[in-house]
């Protein structure tokens, strides 16, 4: 119904299809470009700090977020982190159910703001606040410069 | 001030960066699919030009035939009250002679796009689309033209049930 | 001056709507909006606002489409990348400046037009950080519910207990989509899907639309017997990067709340309002939200609700409009709903859902996921 | 009503291709126009975000993603919207917010990334029509500017010449920008109109480039430009206007931009400016387009309807002559990332005014200026009036 008419059948209303299609090329940025080469190159993940504040922030930007001054100081991550916050994800990215869950997390590091939300590589059972992790990274050589190559967070051990 | 700053922020890429990983970069393809309902008037749009004709509504409030159809007028801001026909013949509002295709690719062989007022409906009243059987040279801003369908058995309920607009020949209309 | 609504219009929140275009829902709520303040939008309005985003609308530039439903072609209009509240917010600033006399703000959702939402929300994400990780962008709302409960002290049973009354309150709101005789423990067993939060924690997406007139203190004292005052508004953003937001008490609505209190010269908000209608996108956010508003103590949100403080007859009546999870998400119009249910619950025109002698109000609203952005406003009537 | 001041500005450079992510060129636009209103974070109260379609830099809800950069984090922080009229808008709002008296201190940010969109910006634009009264046909975005300008020139018998000297001026002008992306001192007539002929009569020179780029300015209330001393670097908003045409753009006539002329009204009226071409000295209408710059100046109310040609061809418009018409160089000469081409209306009204303009200071001295944008379907027009 609408207002003054009624289509009778209602298989007359139509549906148009479409798809607001495009691909896309992302900078990693002047911040992500410094971070994303240490991680691909030589395996390291770097936070920054802030001069004015001295907050340390990851992931790296190139503002401090409190502060909203220009950040230029590198300071490396504690290799280990901690689990603040846990989710036993059951379907896809669609909705579709998942044959295994997957584990996420969010991966807090001692004297830094921020941290990481990743996958945690662990049984759905184990997935619990207050961990330690440390990231777990593609080898050498794999890596292409992207959050992907963290792999995910494992307890110590990995 | 702008006369005094040493340096404007903003690094330059070259083309060929972004492909070839000078910088390091995310590739991603959104999932973004819609149905869009149609509505009342739309899907009766649809419908009409499946069958070969083009329908409009008319307001009794300003008086006008509205074209394309809708279910209220923007003017008067109140429902509209009927369906009515216009024909499928009009006139050139205006026109490009386009060498671009619409992928922005070049083409030798231009396209020649436009807006149609249509007979029937209220001054200016038409829509977009292609002319055919017509040089770029021929066309011009008032000539009149009209709707080559295709086949009844070729038509889905589509602005592209028609082909294109092609001129006016003595005779019609 | 002051700043009043004088008339609301509202369509029923549906599942799905293939009888309308968006420009007709659009159309639908606009009229009843014109209808309930007794005004023509092509003479008697200065300004139009409407809040959407592109990728809910599949559109490049949805801004384009919105005027004529409205009444708003050749009248100023703008768009509003925001929730209603915000697009109230924006209404309530150009009467202030003298801008205009007279505001229209429309928000919508044609949600039933879009096939892949997941994606959408996914498209949201961080394009570096947390896009190329993948899967369904709900794990954020799951790890915050974690954090959340774990930080405050709420249980997942607290959550179920809303995820129940909301739906059940919304048996009584004749607007809306999802109203159902679902118990805590049916709540409390339903799928895991992103554990801890539930399938019945999330709030299903409807179609609707909900169009505010908003008029200056003279205009508004003409136009309405007993004009519903905007006595505070406030909006805030926190960081939009998941990592470095709060994720226990969220900012966006604490410090929305502490601007609307302040223009509202709100000093103790725990006792100040006769009722409350808050987003509850997630179960866990009506709890989360109450108590980022001050509302209720820190922890203690989830007894409250246990005690029966947020029911109809309860100290605070919550979310009686039925909430997102008893009405729909509406997307960015669901803050506007919740602004329409005060304005009737103001106005004594509430039906069965009626807060007895309801004179002041306290409205919230947040964006949705991955947003970190909401609102808060102050309605009252008298004076 | 309080009076409301813009006492800073910033912008980065404007190239088809920046590093910098979203945020960060937010963020390298907004430190810069604080720094010249010699403010820090926490003197603002509000930020508000200008960006254009989402499908550009590529992210939902792109006003959220940006927000950190435009320095929005835990603050009142407000998206507007209105296509391409969102490089003048968002400072309309930024106005709203101050002159209402929510906020004393505004920051307003813009920012467009358009490389983002592969393989070229080109593609997003398919989206902006109506999914089934435009979309079937594929259109090309340059031919509705070929069908407008086509309109334009019929209608009013104006030869392309006249046109096509505004894309010479603009491209000159943009020399003296330090932030342009296709300055030009060399560019001639024939150049312009011997180009290519991409959809007749659109050449690829009558057309600005996309690009990537960010621009801020800081609003504020006469209290604070008093306390503050910002009294030198203040430039006043007079007036403000905004008009959205109606969506059925196959149903009007293309040849006067009346929503423009709306919104002129309307801003004017706030002004006090009865007699716009004596009152104003100098103009930023956008110009995407070179037609485009002649069409708003006619909407305007600084040139009669179709005249607006001459006063090109006799120089008028020239940044030395008796009017002067996008000094910047406009987005013609300096780019047009859309949102952010604040920088080349707001922000150069507010340079001039100010007499910060460095190599492009108007040499008559100004005192009033108008900027004003456009945007969606050929349907909205916003405006500012600026004075001293």
């Amino acid at each position: 119904m609408t207002f003054t008419e009624r289509t009778r059948d209602p298989r007359a209303y139509r549906h148009w299809p479409g798809h607001v299609e495009a691909d896309y090329i992302y900078t990693s940025g002047i911040a992500g470009e410094h971070f994303f080469r240490e991680l691909r190159d030589h395996g390291r993940i770097l936070g920054t700090r802030c001069a004015e504040c001295g907050r340390r922030w990851v992931p790296p930007k190139l503002f401090c977020e409190e502060c909203f001054v220009e950040v230029r100081d590198w300071v490396d991550l504690p290799r280990e982190g901690r689990v603040a916050a846990t989710c036993v994800v059951r379907v896809d990215a669609h909705g579709a159910p998942l044959r295994t869950p997957e584990v996420w997390g969010l991966i807090r590091f001692r004297g830094f703001e921020g941290g990481f939300v990743h996958r945690l590589l662990i049984a759905p059972d184990r997935a619990k606040a207050g961990l330690a992790v440390k990231a777990v990274l593609k080898p050498e050589g794999s890596r292409t410069g992207a959050i992907t190559d963290i792999e995910g967070f494992a307890p110590g051990a990995a | 001030m702008t006369a005094r700053i040493p340096r404007w922020p903003g690094v330059e890429l070259g083309p060929k960066d972004l492909e070839s990983g000078v910088v390091t970069t995310v590739r991603y393809r959104p999932e973004a699919k819609f149905a869009w309902s149609a509505g009342e008037a739309m899907s009766r749009f649809l419908a009409e030009l499946q069958e070969g004709r083009l329908i409009a509504r008319n307001c009794t409030g300003c008086d006008r035939i509205l074209f394309p159809p809708r279910m209220f007028c923007e003017e008067c801001y109140r429902p509209t009250d009927a369906w009515v026909y216009v024909r499928d013949t009009g006139t050139i509002e205006t026109y490009s002679v386009s060498y671009l295709d619409t992928d922005a690719r070049r083409i030798t062989e231009p396209i020649l796009v436009g807006v149609v007022s249509l007979d029937g409906a209220s001054p200016r009243m038409g829509m977009m689309h292609y002319f055919g059987e017509m040089s770029k040279d021929d066309i011009r801003i008032g000539m009149r033209v009209k709707a080559k369908w295709r086949a009844p058995k070729d038509r889905v309920g589509s602005v592209l049930d028609i082909e294109y607009f092609r001129p006016l020949r003595e005779g019609e209309g | 001056m002051k700043v009043g609504i004088v008339g609301v219009g509202v369509t029923p929140f549906r599942p799905t709507t293939p009888e309308f275009s968006w420009k007709e829902l659009m159309y639908d709520g606009a009229q009843r909006a014109y209808a309930d303040a007794g005004i023509d939008p092509r003479t008697d309005v200065g300004s139009f606002i409407t809040c959407a985003e592109d990728y809910y609308e599949g559109f490049g530039i949805f801004d384009e489409f919105t005027p004529d439903q409205l009444g708003a072609a050749l009248r100023p209009m703008h768009t509003v990348g925001g929730d209603g509240i915000q697009g109230l917010a924006n209404a309530v600033m150009q009467i202030l400046s003298g801008l205009a006399d007279v505001v229209v703000v429309e928000s919508h959702s044609k949600a039933s037009d879009i096939l892949t939402f997941e994606g959408i929300v996914a498209h949201g994400l961080d394009p570096i950080w947390n896009k190329p990780l993948g899967g369904h962008p709900n794990y954020v709302a799951g790890l915050e519910m974690d954090a959340f409960l774990r930080g405050s002290g709420n249980t997942a049973k607290d959550c179920a207990l809303i995820a129940s009354a909301n739906r059940q309150a919304a048996l009584l709101n004749p607007i809306a989509a999802y109203g159902a005789r679902v118990t805590p423990e049916q709540a409390a067993a339903s799928p895991a899907l992103w554990a801890p939060l539930r399938h019945l924690d999330v709030s299903i997406l409807a179609d609707g639309c909900v169009v505010l007139v908003v008029a200056g203190e003279k205009a508004a004292r003409r136009m309405a017997s007993a004009p519903v005052w905007v006595d505070g508004i406030g909006w805030a953003s926190d960081s939009p990067s998941l990592e470095t937001r709060e994720w226990v008490i969220p900012a966006y609505a604490r410090i929305a709340a502490t601007m609307a209190y302040r223009l509202a010269k709100v000093r103790a908000p725990a006792g100040a309002f006769d009722l409350a209608e808050v987003d509850d996108k997630f179960s866990y956010k009506e709890l989360q939200h109450l108590e980022a508003l001050g509302l209720a103590r820190k922890g203690q949100a989830g007894t409250m609700a246990r005690r029966g403080d947020l029911d109809a007859g309860g100290k605070l009546p919550t979310n009686v409009s039925g909430g997102s999870l008893g009405c729909g998400n509406v997307l960015d119009a669901s803050g506007l709903h919740r602004i329409a249910e005060a304005v009737l619950q103001l106005r004594g025109e509430a039906g069965r859902r009626q807060v007895d002698g309801a004179k002041r109000a306290v409205v919230q609203s947040w964006r949705g996921l991955p947003a970190a952005t909401g609102a808060v406003a102050v309605l009252g009537v008298g004076r | 009503m309080r009076k409301v001041a813009v006492v800073g500005a910033g912008m980065t450079l404007f190239r088809r291709r920046l590093q910098e992510t979203g945020k960060e060129l937010s963020f390298e636009a907004a430190r810069m126009a604080l720094d010249s209103a010699k403010m820090e974070i926490g003197d603002v109260d509000a930020v508000i975000q200008g960006t254009a379609p989402d499908a550009f830099d590529g992210v939902h809800m792109k006003g959220e993603y940006l927000l950190d950069g435009s320095g929005g984090r835990r603050k009142p922080f407000m998206r507007v919207y209105t296509g391409g009229g969102t490089g003048v808008f968002s400072t309309i709002a930024g106005y709203w917010h101050v002159a209402s008296g929510l906020a004393d201190v505004a920051l307003v940010v813009n920012e467009e990334k358009m490389s983002s969109c592969q393989p070229h910006p080109q593609s997003v634009f398919a989206h902006i029509w109506d999914p089934i009264l435009d979309r079937p046909l594929r259109p090309n975005l340059i031919w509705i500017f070929a069908m407008e300008m086509n309109r334009y020139m019929t209608v009013h018998g104006i030869p392309y010449e006249d046109i096509a000297r505004v894309a010479v001026k603009n491209k000159r002008n943009a020399v003296g920008h330090p932030c342009a992306q296709l300055p030009d001192p060399n560019i001639t007539l024939e150049d312009v109109m011997n180009s290519e002929l991409m959809a007749w009569p659109v050449r690829r020179l009558d057309i600005s480039p996309p690009s990537d780029g960010a621009a801020a300015v800081v609003i504020a209330s006469e209290d604070v430009v008093r306390k503050r001393r910002l009294k030198d670097q203040a430039a006043w908003i007079k007036g403000v206007g905004w008009c959205i045409d109606s969506t059925m753009w196959t149903d009007r006539d293309l040849v006067f931009p009346e929503y423009v002329n709306r919104a002129a009204k309307m801003a004017y009226k706030q002004a006090k400016i009865v007699s716009p071409r004596r009152e104003i000295d100098f103009a930023e209408p956008y110009d995407p387009f070179d037609y485009k710059e002649l069409h708003h100046l006619e909407g305007l109310g600084l040139a009669d309807k179709g005249k607006a040609g001459l006063m090109t061809r006799e120089g008028i418009t020239e940044r030395d002559g008796d009017f002067p018409v996008c000094p910047s160089g406009g987005l013609l000469g300096v780019g047009n990332p859309i949102a952010a081409t604040l920088g080349i209306k707001i922000g150069e009204l507010y340079w001039q005014l100010t007499g910060q303009a460095g190599k492009r200071q108007i040499p008559n001295e100004v005192h009033t200026g108008v900027a004003q944008a456009w945007g969606d379907l050929m349907q909205y027009g916003c405006v500012v009036v600026m004075g001293t």
